[in-house]
């Protein structure tokens, strides 16, 4: 989709803010987000669901204000809660009521074997189209739905630079409810020439593509 | 277990709503407390960008494994007991003296979090995933980088399921230090690609 | 430039929201917005100038809001006017101290004869590339500048629906401080099936686009 | 003159700033405060979209008119008076029973002035500048205009030096009526093609 997440190349954002000596989470809140989300499940459409935030709204909160919204809405989306489940919460809390506790080393063990190495299963897909070298053009349509392929790319001319396993397009899990559709995908490179009319040295800007973002 | 979300009534909108969805996920039975306590330990206390910094280290003074680092991230991090979410697959890109590279994520904010932490919020804002793939040079001088004339730059953006890092260049003057010496030239920004080891800097 | 102000088929900006028996203006300050931009002549720049004003800015701002920011910064870039001399005013007004008046029968009958029918000058240009029926490709690199080509055309097939007699294009007029570049410019038409990957019935687009947005 | 800019000291942030700027206009004699008001006052008492309905109207019951207009729009202006700033090229695109058209302007909000008079907020805003040219028929349902099945819809993205005008259908049931009685069914949002006239409507 068309949102305001799709950052890459736009105007008018100003100057890169930084911080000194950053924390990893800067409220105890954030790093409960960021626990929750590792830790649980709550559906597909994590990315998806970040970027129907609403553009403004998108662009004036933080990073685990969309996580926080993402998980709200993927959770209530994909029947891991209801909204009713959760306005209720929310009454509860400003109410007073404490956050229930819940002990479980399953659930511990889980979320830790997600923070180690792990084998990942592998994929079959089609054969891929294109191969090392082989000139594409990424396709110039926008679909409605959550895509990989930035925006800025769309119907740009590139050079396959390396061709990766199979591995399910997320434009589809996302958009429909987790459905596993294994696709090989490409490292593609781009001369900033082919992409924007600026003056001053060029660069290359290399992006990774399923097959479904490409054109012969 | 830092626990400090028991001590204190949220007040926020931010704090109430996070209280209010872990109160969900506890009664649904999705999530514990104790994971999600040790999901914040590991990330405020394990994971982070000295990660990474060894292994650049060890790429420097290891010939070896400098090879395996560059033909497969994920399998060298693993090497050290580095893995899991976003850092199943990992490209180590490698600045030489006629190249250097960047990372970013236009789309979100992917990052290969088992060697490099949580990202900067300077990494996941408008400004620099905006900016970075289209005028790199501009953003690196902001950065306090300016390369060399004719220097090649090359900008990955991590749209996939594929995590990037830099293997920056070893600087002059660190011939007599040690593997551990060396990791602590190695800040986070050298392995984003916004900035380059320095012999007398300490990493942050 | 690809700036905020470029929204053809950008999504997550919510519902329109209407406003029954609205006035033209809303508050007298829009009014003398209005009335002193078309009163006077600040600049070159008046639409590249509200697209300099920073995305979010842009975005949580309003109409007369984009016009005052536009005014402030053409005429400072122009040299109309200096920054110390509206700082200096802003200081004055701050201060309780009246806006001058100043009564001229000439400027008013400027601005009046701008608001009534009135010959225009003709531009002599090289003859048009395109005719009518001519199928064409929407250029697809973002200039840095003020450009009239909409982002969600870039590298779209169109056709030639009309075409007109040459007037500047205003990406170089805005951008290169009021130069004259008078050029053949076209109505070109595009299916939305050419544009999105939309489901739905499809319509068409028309734009006007000078020549230098379109490729043969 | 409405001269209300008189009565009151300026205190919101956007008074202060117009009152700034006025002060720099008029002290470098670049503009005068009676133009400031000339303008003003037209634009509330004389350019309006009451201009355009009459245009319409006379299209529908003069056929010689009505090629005019679709021929030459600021010509078919000019012969009421109407004419000036953005409005120098006017076209008029025509509704017929297979053909509906919409108008935006989706970079700025440029709009036909001397005939409409100025643009509604929502024309000037994101949502509509963002969706009609995407999914106008979900736009035009959300202005409770649902086009029959099959109608081709047009809509017009008005980026250059040209403004556009739509000629909506004449609504059945109104043989009887005089020229004025019929523009005075013509809304601004008929003449915007986001409605379409209605016998029993009166125009805002």
């Amino acid at each position: 989709m068309d949102g305001a997440h799709d950052l890459g190349g736009k105007q008018g954002f100003g100057p890169i803010v930084r911080e000194q000596n950053e924390p990893p989470f800067h409220e105890p809140w954030e790093g409960r987000v960021h626990g929750m989300n590792l830790a649980s499940d709550v559906g597909p459409a994590f990315r998806w669901s970040i970027e129907r935030m609403g553009a403004i709204e998108y662009l004036t909160t933080s990073y685990y204000e969309h996580w926080l919204a993402s998980m709200e809405r993927n959770g209530v989306e994909s029947g891991a809660f209801t909204q009713e489940e959760l306005d209720a919460a929310a009454a509860g809390v400003a109410a007073g009521e404490p956050v229930p506790v819940r002990v479980d080393a399953e659930t511990v063990a889980t979320a830790l074997r997600r923070l180690s190495p792990h084998d990942e299963a592998g994929f079959e897909a089609p054969p891929p189209r294109f191969s090392l070298g082989d000139r594409v053009t990424v396709a110039r349509r926008a679909s409605p739905g959550h895509s990989r392929c930035p925006a800025y790319l769309r119907g740009a001319p590139g050079v396959i630079e390396s061709v990766h396993a199979p591995r399910p397009i997320l434009d589809v899990y996302e958009t429909e409810g987790g459905r596993i559709v294994p696709q090989a995908w490409y490292t593609v490179g781009f001369r900033s020439t082919d992409l924007w009319d600026d003056p001053g040295p060029a660069h290359e800007v290399f992006v990774d593509l399923w097959e479904t973002h490409l054109e012969g | 277990m830092s626990g400090s979300h028991h001590h204190r009534r949220p007040q926020t909108p931010q704090e109430l709503r996070t209280a209010a969805l872990e109160t969900v996920l506890i009664e649904r039975g999705l999530v514990s407390t104790d994971a999600i306590d040790a999901v914040v330990d590991r990330f405020e206390n394990e994971i982070g960008p000295r990660n990474g910094a060894r292994m650049v280290a060890r790429a420097w003074v290891d010939p070896a494994y400098r090879e395996r680092l560059l033909a497969d991230g994920a399998a060298a991090a693993a090497e050290f007991g580095y893995g899991g979410m976003e850092g199943e697959q990992i490209r180590c890109v490698e600045n030489t003296p006629e190249m250097h590279n960047v990372v970013v994520c236009t789309l979100c904010s992917c990052y290969p979090w088992p060697i490099l932490g949580i990202p900067p919020v300077w990494y996941k804002s408008p400004p620099y995933r905006s900016r970075v793939v289209r005028e790199p040079r501009a953003v690196l001088a902001e950065f306090g980088l300016e390369l060399p004339d004719g220097t090649e730059l090359r900008v990955w953006d991590s749209s996939a399921d594929l995590r990037y890092i830099v293997l920056p260049m070893r600087p002059e003057g660190t011939d007599g230090m040690s593997e551990d010496e060396l990791a602590g030239l190695v800040t986070r920004d050298c392995m984003i690609g916004v900035a380059v080891p320095r012999a007398g800097a300490v990493a942050a």
